[in-house]
């Protein structure tokens, strides 16, 4: 996966705007002209908490442009909270881009699915993929049709976009895997970021397909930048991106723990081992 | 000019901040956007003899104040670090300690001797205080006999100081550190982390991969300070004090307590701006009290109180 | 109708709840805004066969996610106790237990005999484990000999259930329980105060009178969880779980890791309501779940994983 | 001292207005009519942490009138900063009032002093003294000018104002109780709030003129309602505020330590023995 974490820093960014797309959904701007500058799609930043008291926050880079870059974030426990209390002219501290982000070249038709929350990964591919001409169709799945934030968005950007909901109250009743399943139409690449389950019934579905996916991993982060070795998830020991380790292919198994947020957050769902 | 110079032995470092082992991997990581000739010394991951895969994940739980890991000290083994990673610590710009752990007296004095044979690596911390190991991991400083063994072993094995990191998860740490200056150690590094376990209520079972963890942060900073005090009345040898620092004032506290350096190691995973700070913040607090060098401050908890009103049967 | 109803030794709790000892006076302070009869039962603050004037102040400082709290059993003796103080107990609308601490066996056996004679006294719970008094207050619950020692002294002074409280400051905790439940205690509570240590970096001088104190809150949780679990692994006889309970998913997190009533200290400083809260909401909780009785989920934090993968040298 | 600690309950307020008085200076206004009612000065409240984060904060009651109760603090840790952030119309749990007030029975020269966050807790006996006819003087303290919040509505209320800086910004350059010692006139009573020093010297100042003074002490409060012996300072043991237990006159001392929370917060200066 393509690297961008050579160039990351400690940003010490002023908030430009703040929208509340649902309840508990909130989108912070910034201003991080630096940033944006080598963001590339699939990075996320590590959230320095205002106040000082807890863990910095991973969330990935909703939107880069120009001057601003954005996050977009569930409200789910108290470091959420808390940035969900700032307000545009606040300063926050923000280290990033990390992280290896989506794979896109060569790529002419691929389907995205977002499930919940993961739609904040997913605007930076789906706007380079359609700038460099490719056909995107957005899977995006949530609880309910509130939680479908910022949808009209994805269409305006030039994709085609299928939801669904858990309730019901919006497109297809039930996974948004549903109806990637259902589909006639067979990508070149499959790029998904959600919950772990939805994300392991992408790696299936895709897998049934024959169409290489590409997922976004989340698991609880400590350091954020591959100093702790908290983050792992277990891939093949022959993974390009598999860490600097010896082969581990005793007991009959030939894996390796990689860090979500070092050699992922992005990894190919047929080389994860989970 | 403020000294904030420390010597753990024969090892000398500027500024008396260094970055906890497991927290920092080898600098590298954090090298981007920290300025590592300001922070110190840089403690790295745990080695082992052989190979780890380290623990099933989840492998982190944030809690209140703090957070608890059983990482399970995964690592390439020596021979693996030796042969791909050690030549890269040459230039990191700052000082370099290595970390290891083991299984037997055996796995101890063959690592340290290997690891500490390098030029890259200045100083040598024992970490036999992991409480993320199923097996023994945790025995031998929890046992003050063991604990005299592995450590006469490592000294044995090279010249180089040698930090003997402590377990807080003991009944009498005192004992242990006592047992450790008599076997050679040049400081002792106090804490690691105190054992812990969290339970996902919604799905019935232990958060963490390995059932139990270590925990760490500033919800152990009491536990920690009072763990330093009280290895400072039992040792002469230096104390490297950590648990929970995020601020100067947090520093300032271990070494009030007794501490000659600090280290942190969750608090980089709040704002990996903090050892800078702490070490800017320290030179102006000495300052400002016309203290010229740090060590006059090691040790100064007055504790001149006693209880002034007693009934006959007080033992208080 | 959910059954949130434990049984201790002999004692019958209609509510799982007990508010912790030194944390609630004797009820009568929480009394004017607090429903008594849905508490479960208040244990009472420690008492010790002499008057004790306890520690000099100050005694509480408020650390990140909890508290140091340094008071030294201050109490009248059990002389005075039993003449001015216990027959007031006979009106609480909850279960009253009694909390005996000293300096020898010989007071505990005197302190347990006298109190545990009255009837407004339901069951004893034995403090063999403060932190906060100079001498040997600890020194019982961190030995496995004085702790079945003075447990079995107790054991013959009353026939009324006997809880005893254990220290977390202790190598092995497991090994306490054992010996605390051959000596015959019914139940066991834990933990107590984890010891910490704050200093005033002002003033350079520790924070509390005492100097150290115990550590008690949110902070210590996942301290006093895997302590459950593993007092639980122990013994037979039931646990009443202690240290950081707040909310509902807290005290089910000790329920979960095998005990059989929890208590509240320090989470009735933060808010009063809590205790109340968690009876409702529990019932509510396990109603939801389809499970007719507490006693169901207690111990029941599954332990399925391994580590699926190994290097040969691995032992995690 | 008379009691008011009969009648505290759990009251679930709304917070009706916010003022900052400085910078860091705070008063929040609530509607509370049964605890206004029960009201005496030098009563408190347990503020329980509106995030449930924390240990509830003991504040003064600083006005009680109608249906409305205020407290006045200053921001100068965690949990009042999380106070400083409350809005109007936010809820809170306030559990009061607490605590022994001042005997005001019979006084009609009064000296009241203040030293910063003092204030607080003397609005109430200045009021009550006023209107029974007494008359006050209020000596305040604070480290500057603008920290000598309120004191316009002390002269208001009808009480004589001499104010003291640390600074010299304003009145008196030096401690406020130079002033106290100064005085010609010699009032039946000192009533005093605010940092232990201070009050240590107001002490001594009414030794020296033989004025009985009444301390309104602070000390790190857990429970606040006299659950768990934390709060304590030693008082003489024959004291009518000593809490029940046998004399402990031995070894030359006839000492108790009485619960600021519950025997206090306010004690006579001449029975403590700290
Ligand atoms: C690479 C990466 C990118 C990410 N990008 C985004 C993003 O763009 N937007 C976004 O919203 N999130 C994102 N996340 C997730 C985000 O980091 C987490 O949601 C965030 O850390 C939560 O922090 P918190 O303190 O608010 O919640 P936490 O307190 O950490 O809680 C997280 C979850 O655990 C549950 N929980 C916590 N404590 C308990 C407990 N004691 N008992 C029961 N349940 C509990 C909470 O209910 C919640 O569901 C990303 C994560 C990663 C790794
Ligand atoms: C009966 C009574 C009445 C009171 N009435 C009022 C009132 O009306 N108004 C009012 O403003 N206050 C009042 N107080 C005081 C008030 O309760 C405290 O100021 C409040 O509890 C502070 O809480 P906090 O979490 O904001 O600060 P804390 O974090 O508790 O800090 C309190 C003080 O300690 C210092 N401190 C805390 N932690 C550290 C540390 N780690 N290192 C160095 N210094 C530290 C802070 O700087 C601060 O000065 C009263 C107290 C009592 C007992
Ligand atoms: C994620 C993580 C990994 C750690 N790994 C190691 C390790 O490999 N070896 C070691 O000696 N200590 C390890 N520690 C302990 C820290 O070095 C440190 O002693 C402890 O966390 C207390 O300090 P802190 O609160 O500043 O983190 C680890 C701690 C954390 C949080
Ligand atoms: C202020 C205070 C006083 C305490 N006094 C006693 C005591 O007298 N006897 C005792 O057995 N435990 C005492 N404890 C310990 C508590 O009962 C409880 O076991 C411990 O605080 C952990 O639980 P918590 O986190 O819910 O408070 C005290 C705790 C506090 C905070
Ligand atoms: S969070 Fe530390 S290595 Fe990934
Ligand atoms: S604060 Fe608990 S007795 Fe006063």
């Amino acid at each position: 996966m393509p690297t961008i974490s050579s160039a990351p820093t400690v940003h010490t960014v002023r908030i430009t705007d703040r929208r509340e797309l649902a309840p508990g959904v909130v989108v912070l701007g910034f201003d991080a002209p630096e940033m944006v500058r080598v963001t590339r799609p699939g990075a996320f930043v590590m959230v320095i908490p205002p106040g000082g008291e807890s863990a910095a926050t991973a969330l990935g880079i909703y939107e880069a442009d120009g001057r601003r870059a954005s996050v977009l974030f569930f409200v789910v426990g108290k470091r959420t909270q808390e940035l969900a209390e700032m307000r545009v002219g606040d300063e926050l501290g923000v280290v990033g881009p990390l992280g290896n982000g989506f794979s896109l070249d060569g790529l002419s038709d691929v389907a995205i699915v977002a499930g919940g929350v993961g739609i904040a990964s997913v605007l930076l591919p789906a706007q380079a993929l359609v700038a460099s001409g490719a056909r995107v169709r957005l899977y995006y799945g949530a609880r309910s049709a509130e939680l479908l934030v910022d949808r009209e968005r994805f269409a305006r950007e030039g994709c085609e976009v299928l939801v669904s909901t858990d309730d019901g109250s919006m497109g297809h009743s039930g996974y948004i895997t549903d109806l990637l399943a259902q589909t006639d139409r067979r990508p070149d690449a499959i790029l998904a970021c959600g919950p772990t389950p939805m994300l392991r019934a992408v790696a299936r579905v895709a897998a049934e397909m024959n169409v290489p996916a590409q997922l976004s991993l989340e698991e609880t982060f400590a350091c954020g930048v591959g100093g702790c070795w908290g983050c792992v998830v277990p891939l093949v020991g022959n993974s390009a991106q598999a860490p600097s380790f010896p082969p581990a292919d005793r007991n009959g198994s030939d894996v390796v723990y990689a860090r979500v947020c070092k050699e992922g957050p992005v990894f190919w769902a047929h080389e994860l081992r989970w | 000019m403020v000294d904030l110079s420390v010597d753990l032995g024969n090892l000398h470092l500027q500024y008396p901040t260094l970055m906890g082992s497991g927290c920092y991997g080898s600098g590298e990581e954090f090298a981007p956007f920290v300025d590592l000739s300001r922070i110190g010394a840089v403690v790295l991951k745990s080695v082992t003899r052989q190979p780890r895969l380290g623990n099933p994940t989840p492998r982190l739980v944030h809690t209140p104040a703090g957070m608890l890991n059983a990482i399970g000290l995964q690592n390439p083994g020596i021979d693996w670090y030796l042969e791909h990673d050690v030549a890269k610590f040459a230039d990191r710009p700052c000082v370099v300690i290595g970390s290891v752990a083991g299984f037997s007296v055996d796995d101890y004095a063959y690592t340290v001797e290997k690891l500490a044979a390098r030029d890259e690596i200045k100083a040598i911390e024992l970490n036999i205080s992991c409480p993320n190991v199923a097996s023994e991991g945790e025995t031998f400083a929890c046992d003050p006999n063991l604990t005299g063994k592995v450590v006469r072993a490592a000294r044995a094995a090279t010249g180089k100081t040698l930090i003997v990191k402590l377990s807080p998860n003991v009944t009498d740490i005192g004992a242990i550190a006592r047992e450790a200056q008599a076997a050679g150690a040049d400081a002792l590094a106090v804490i690691n982390t105190v054992r812990g376990m969290s339970i996902d209520v919604d799905l019935m079972r232990p958060r963490l991969g390995n059932v139990t963890g270590g925990l760490s942060g500033p919800a152990i900073r009491p536990i920690a300070v009072l763990a330093v005090y009280e290895v400072a009345r039992a040792v002469t040898i230096p104390i490297v004090g950590q648990g929970g620092i995020e601020t100067t004032r947090d520093a300032i506290e271990f070494f009030l307590a007794g501490a000659s350096a600090v280290s942190i190691g969750t608090g980089n995973f709040t704002d990996p701006r903090i050892p800078m700070r702490i070490v800017d913040e320290l030179a102006e607090f000495l300052r400002r009290r016309n203290v010229r060098s740090l060590k006059q401050i090691v040790g100064k908890a007055n504790v001149g109180f006693a209880n002034p009103y007693q009934y006959e049967g007080d033992e208080g």
